[in-house]
């Protein structure tokens, strides 16, 4: 059997439901950040996929920007986590519910 | 050898991305996040994408997995105490994995793909930059507006104001 | 081309709204209470000038026309003004008891008198622009802006339970207006012309007549949207109790003059328009919502205790006959409801300013804490007991030829009903002459002694007489002369309702 | 070589297209400069450069109107120019001017540094005026990001706060989700479409053109539907549609009013903007789906907005939901469009009145709010009409033309929405709005309520409410602002024409 582009896609997309199900039922906020980064990860191997087999280079140029783009959030949001932790002392998702009337 | 190579990333892949997923310590998914990545740079390699395998593990084994663990240690968290999930939330988890599963699904079955195009050049550094630097030009002076709005921010979550006029 | 007269007819409009404007940017109160004089005055003399100018032949066309576009002409909506035989009367209607309610309001002594004649300036803009407006978008449109005031000053200075009321009318009067809103956006789109010019509407259907069913459902939509506005029962429940909330002027003008916003949507625009669709909601559904606001609401009203509640249920049991007469689909019914609502709105606007008046010297509405302030205040009696007669409808009142015509065009319909209507009639004199005797005449209660020896009674001053002699001397104008009405009704029903009337 | 490279980055880079985006960007950095450069006491008015330059920008774009490069690809087809674009410009120009000035009037009350805040809102407006006109996915997605993280920042900016953070982290959870679910159908679009040559040019599935034509040719195309709905899911996400709704209470009331105000106004016309594009533009081969599907969310979104606005009593939180009810109807206004042209005008319509009423309540928000950003009860605004008549007065215009009330725009916008859906045939959603609409007067009239009506009153005894200090006076520029706002929102009621003529060109 060859390796064929389906092959790719199902990895990529068995990745980015794994990413999924760890946004959805984790509730340690950097495990849940850590999950989302798979998800961008699972969306970049289906772009190199795709670019190589479509002979385009657009897509690996993409996975530049994405990236780029997905460092930057992760800097953001560690420095969101580290400021909420001084205050509250937790990083469990559940436990941050002072935002409810 | 093909096949083993390529079977051996996807397994890394998914079976790191499963235990990131489940390991209850922050620390242990950091380092399986950081497995996972390396079976995914595997794959580029695979794809004739040496150079994004290198970007791939430069920036995230490099740069955000560091990141993660710095904080973990930083914050020193306590593993949380893993309550049952609630039905709710089971409920939902297993109608999306349902639709999941029926996409992947479909996804092999009826998905019409293009046929790999043969001899086609591994691309060249010169090519990326070529694409960066002419067509792109534009994201890529928005992504520099974004790394800076990105580090001004993390400057405003993070640095001690001493006074009310003080700026960053 | 637009004539002076109607420039005029758009000034009438401007005035109230313009200088509601000037007192919300700050005018000081001295400068805001005269402008405001002004301003309630100026739209009644033109009324009068208008209705002495109105063109002896014309019925169903309007005659000062003017067009305004504001942006929207694309999609067939711009500020068409103009007014024709059934627009007239209530233009007129408005304009006097718009004259009355001010006038009254400035001697009210209200607290905060700058918000309060502001809100009865938009109030009073927003009525005179519902009757004369020839776009039934915009016909909308003032209905609504006359409305909202009426919700903010029950909240401000109503009486007792003024927040659930405000609340209830409110959300009872949305619905209405949505409902309402949506028939005629129905008529709108089905009728193909995708306009809301009344004139080109009634041309367009008259040329490619819409279905039945079509014609039907847009009917109900109409027929709910403005019953609920005009406190059709069983949806009237928000009427009487906003009444007794509101502040004088208010109810002066709410039940007056805004009231008839759907009765005239009904015949100037669902009759003429949908005449199939009205036969088909006519029997039984709208003649027995009217024999209920007839009957069932006759009898709660003669169990009020409370002088002012019990007007605000006898003006919604006088809705019955309008709607009786709308139901009987015939020009001599419609013509009639026209006569029954000018006469009405100057009635119940009447009993509403002496009703206050009332309380003024009482300190309660309670019937049964009142007695023999005819004795302190003889020309209050006297103006009152005949309030009382013209809204019973006695002849030498407009209301007697309005109610008349609605039953002779009913009995053409079914004499059954219209004898359950005549029924109506005796019941509101029951209520009506005991609420009289009650407040004026027989032995004063000890409450009353009380309050009166506390705050000797006076009888009314002209600020009070004033607007009070104003609406009486329309009422008997009216009463005497109602062919200043009908002619031009007649007229302006002459043509639609007569081919509708051959189902 | 280098000459050729040189040459090829001149042609397809017209930069003086973009002006707008590039001097507000320019702005931004110059803030930074200033920062720098002023004395420390100087730095009060940095910000008050930052709404100069805004102001500057938006005459820019409204003078020269017209005279824009229309219906060109520019830089290689990154981003397409047209009427649509500039009205989107004008838009974001306004509500960004409104948020800085938002911005003067609370900043002041905590120790956060200012000037850092309007380079943000600067360079999210940029980023957004960007993505509207973005004609390729690439940019598309890159100008998305730059909003979200901005956004993430800007929610949490009242870092003393737990609430603001706490808001800031499920801003950026949900946020990061949606980008990445929408990232995956970006690339299955790309995927599906595969390349197309052109004239010897090889076009990919990153641009909308070349998307639209292969769902054209394969409307059944798995992949394509598959990455449409993904691409469409994330979308609703930023719109705060039915599901994705969860995040806006929430994050609404932690984050700082501006910042409230910008995603309220900013954040869900950048989202409808995009909406109207995709779906009209790219994704209209998939309407045979996309009709249903996004029936279902309006409706849906009507009715969870508001049902759940009718038990709040945080003015932040009804804003967040009633804000979901209003991109409820914006939605009615996106599936009209599918057979009426002009609704897309309507939508637009729609939009510019809900900034002008927003903007007017969060404006009196920002000075009622006390030290505590977040605790802004309804019952706070006790007595405000007696305390404050012109705060009242701008109060009762702004919620009376989101509830739609006529004689205000809101009522003109709701009007045009409802015409289109009924000449589009979607009786039982006009139905469910007409609904809503009712619905919703609950809540708003009891926020007037709260504001005119006295509740309590000394002579029926009972504890008096909290004791909150009467608001502040608003400066002379703040009430002219206010003013201006509530004014606009009345004769947009009476006289569409200014914004009609300019809409339906």
């Amino acid at each position: 059997m060859n390796v064929g582009l389906d092959h790719y896609l199902i990895i990529s997309a068995l990745l980015f439901a794994l990413g999924f199900f760890g946004v959805l039922l984790r509730k340690n906020t950097l495990v849940v950040y850590m999950c989302l980064e798979l998800m961008l990860i699972a969306s970049t191997l289906a772009l190199v996929a795709f670019s190589r087999f479509n002979g385009t280079l657009d897509g690996s140029v993409f996975v530049f920007f994405i990236l780029t783009i997905a460092a930057a959030e992760v800097a953001v949001g560690l420095a969101i986590i580290v400021a909420l932790f001084r205050k509250r002392h937790t990083v469990q998702l559940e436990e941050l519910n002072a935002l409810k009337h | 050898m093909f096949h083993l190579l390529f079977y051996t990333f996807t397994f890394l892949t998914l079976a790191s991305a499963l235990l990131v997923v489940v390991s209850r310590d922050a620390v242990n998914a950091a380092m399986f996040l950081l497995l996972s990545l390396v079976g995914v740079a595997g794959l580029f390699v695979m794809l004739d994408a040496a150079l994004l395998a290198f970007v791939l593990l430069l920036v995230y084994a490099g740069a955000v997995v560091a990141l993660f663990l710095f904080i973990i240690m930083l914050l020193d968290t306590r593993p949380g105490a893993q309550k049952p999930f609630q039905k709710l939330t089971m409920a939902a988890a297993g109608l999306g994995g349902a639709l999941l599963l029926l996409g992947v699904g479909s996804l092999h079955a009826r998905a019409q793909l293009p046929a790999a195009e043969e001899g086609l050049a591994v691309p060249s550094l010169k090519a990326y930059a070529q694409q960066l630097f002419t067509t792109y030009l534009l994201p890529v002076q928005v992504v520099g507006f974004m790394l800076l709005i990105a580090m001004l921010g993390v400057i405003v979550l993070s640095k001690r104001f001493e006074t009310a006029e003080g700026g960053a | 081309m637009p004539d002076s007269n109607a420039q005029l007819l758009q000034l009438a409009i401007a005035t109230p709204l313009v200088a509601a404007l000037f007192i919300a940017l700050g005018l000081p109160k001295r400068f805001s209470t005269k402008l405001a004089g002004v301003a309630f005055a100026v739209p009644a003399l033109i009324a009068l000038w208008l209705w002495r100018e109105f063109p002896a032949g014309a019925g169903a066309d309007y005659a000062f026309r003017s067009d305004c576009d504001t942006g929207l002409a694309a999609f067939g909506i711009s500020l068409k003004l103009g007014l024709n035989g059934i627009s007239l009367p209530l233009f007129v209607l408005a304009g006097i008891v718009g004259l009355a309610a001010g006038l009254y309001a400035l001697r009210s002594g209200a607290e905060r008198l700058k918000l309060y004649l502001l809100l009865l300036l938009v109030m009073h803009g927003g009525l005179l622009g519902v009757f004369a407006s020839v776009d039934i978008f915009f016909f909308y449109f003032f209905h609504e802006l006359a409305l909202i005031p009426t919700f903010i000053m029950i909240g401000i200075w109503g009486g007792r339970d003024r927040n659930y009321a405000a609340m209830k009318l409110t959300i009872y009067l949305t619905a209405g207006a949505m409902l309402s809103l949506l028939g005629l956006i129905a008529l709108y789109v089905k009728s193909g012309a995708n306009t809301f010019d009344l004139v080109a509407l009634r041309e367009a259907l008259a040329a490619d007549p819409l279905r039945v069913t079509t014609q039907k459902y847009i009917f109900g939509l109409l027929l709910f949207g403005f019953g609920i506005l005009v406190s059709l029962w069983p949806l009237h429940t928000w009427a009487p109790l906003g009444y007794g909330a509101a502040p004088s002027s208010a109810a002066m003008l709410h039940a007056g003059v805004l009231k008839k916003f759907g009765l005239y949507g009904l015949i100037q625009i669902a009759l003429p328009l949908l005449p199939a669709g009205a036969a088909e909601w006519a029997w039984p559904l709208a003649v027995l919502a009217g024999v209920g606001n007839v009957l069932v609401v006759g009898f709660i009203t003669l169990a009020q205790r409370d002088l002012k509640q019990m007007l605000g249920y006898s003006s919604v049991m006088h809705m019955g006959y309008c709607f009786l007469g709308i139901a009987s689909l015939s020009a001599v019914g419609a013509g009639g409801v026209v006569l029954l609502m000018v006469a009405h709105g100057l009635s119940v606007a009447l009993l509403f300013l002496l009703a206050t008046s009332i309380h003024h010297r009482t300190h309660t509405f309670d019937l049964a804490d009142m007695g023999g302030l005819a004795r302190q205040a003889p020309v209050l009696a006297a103006l009152f007991v005949a309030a009382t007669m013209a809204s019973i409808g006695l002849p030498g009142f407009a209301n007697f030829w309005g109610e008349l015509t609605v039953f002779v065009a009913l009995w053409q319909f079914s004499p059954g009903i219209t004898a359950v209507a005549v029924a109506g009639v005796v019941i509101s004199a029951v209520y009506g002459l005991r609420a009289a005797a009650r407040v004026f005449f027989g032995p004063p209660s000890e409450q009353f002694q009380r309050v009166a020896a506390q705050h000797p009674p006076a009888d009314i001053g002209w600020g009070e007489r004033l607007p009070a002699l104003i609406l009486l001397a329309a009422l008997l104008f009216l009463g005497l002369w109602p062919r200043a009405v009908t002619d031009g009704v007649n007229r302006a029903l002459g043509r639609p309702v007569a081919e509708m009337v051959r189902r | 070589m280098s000459n050729t490279l040189l040459q090829a980055i001149a042609e397809s880079n017209q930069w003086w297209a973009i002006g707008p985006e590039m001097i507000l960007g320019c702005a931004a950095l110059g803030l930074l400069v200033l920062e720098i450069f002023l004395p420390k006491e100087q730095h009060r008015h940095i910000p008050v450069v930052s709404i100069l330059a805004q102001i500057a920008v938006l005459v820019g774009v409204v003078v020269n109107f017209d005279t824009v490069w229309k219906g060109e690809y520019l830089f290689g087809g990154l981003i397409l120019l047209s009427d649509v674009g500039q009205i989107a410009r004008v838009f974001f120009l306004l509500s960004s001017l409104l948020v800085s000035f938002l911005a003067l009037v609370c900043l002041p009350r905590t120790r956060m540094p200012r000037v850092e805040f309007h380079h943000l809102v600067l360079v999210v407006t940029a980023a957004m005026m960007l993505l509207a006109q973005s004609n390729h996915f690439v940019m598309f997605f890159v100008a998305l990001e730059t909003v979200t993280i901005g956004f993430y920042i800007l929610v949490s900016y009242f870092r003393d706060s737990p609430l603001s953070l706490e808001a800031g982290l499920k801003y950026l959870v949900l946020g990061a989700l949606s980008s990445a679910i929408m990232l995956f159908g970006i690339v299955l679009l790309y995927g599906a479409a595969g390349k197309v040559t052109l004239d010897g040019v090889v076009h990919t599935g990153f641009e909308y053109p070349v998307i639209a034509d292969f769902l054209r040719q394969n409307p059944d195309s798995f992949l394509g539907l598959a990455g449409a709905l993904l691409v469409l899911g994330g979308v609703a996400f930023k719109i705060g549609a039915f599901p994705f709704q969860v995040w806006i209470p929430d994050v609404y009331q932690g984050a700082p009013t501006p910042v409230t105000a910008f995603l309220a106004v900013s954040s869900k016309g950048a989202g409808f903007a995009v909406l109207l594009v995709l779906v009209l533009e790219v994704f209209a081969p998939l309407e045979g789906v996309l009709v249903p599907v996004l029936s279902f969310l309006a409706a849906a979104t009507i009715l969870c907005g508001n049902l759940s606005a009718l038990t709040q009593r945080n003015a932040k939180r009804l804003m967040g939901m009633s804000g979901v009810s209003h991109a409820g109807y914006l939605l009615l206004g996106v599936v009209a469009a599918f057979s009426v042209p002009w609704a897309a005008d309507a939508v637009w319509f729609y939009l510019f009145t809900y900034l002008l009423a927003s903007m007017a309540v969060f404006g009196v928000m920002a000075y009622l709010a006390g030290a505590d950003d977040a605790d802004q009860e309804l019952d706070h605004y006790d007595r405000l009409a007696r305390n404050r008549p012109f705060l009242g007065a701008v109060l009762a215009i702004g919620v009376g033309s989101l509830a739609g009330i006529p004689p205000l725009a809101g009522f003109m916008g709701k009007l045009l929405l409802f015409i289109a859906a009924f000449q589009a045939h979607l009786y039982w959603l006009l139905a469910v709005a007409v609904g809503g609409v009712v619905v919703s007067i609950f809540y708003y009239f009891g926020w007037i309520k709260a504001a005119f009506f006295e509740t309590w009153s000394p002579a029926a005894g009972g504890e008096a409410p909290a004791g909150r200090p009467v608001p502040p006076a608003p400066s002379w520029a703040g009430a002219a602002t206010l003013a201006a706002l509530a004014l606009a929102t009345v004769l947009l009621g009476f006289y569409q024409e200014p914004l009609t003529s300019w809409l339906m060109k």
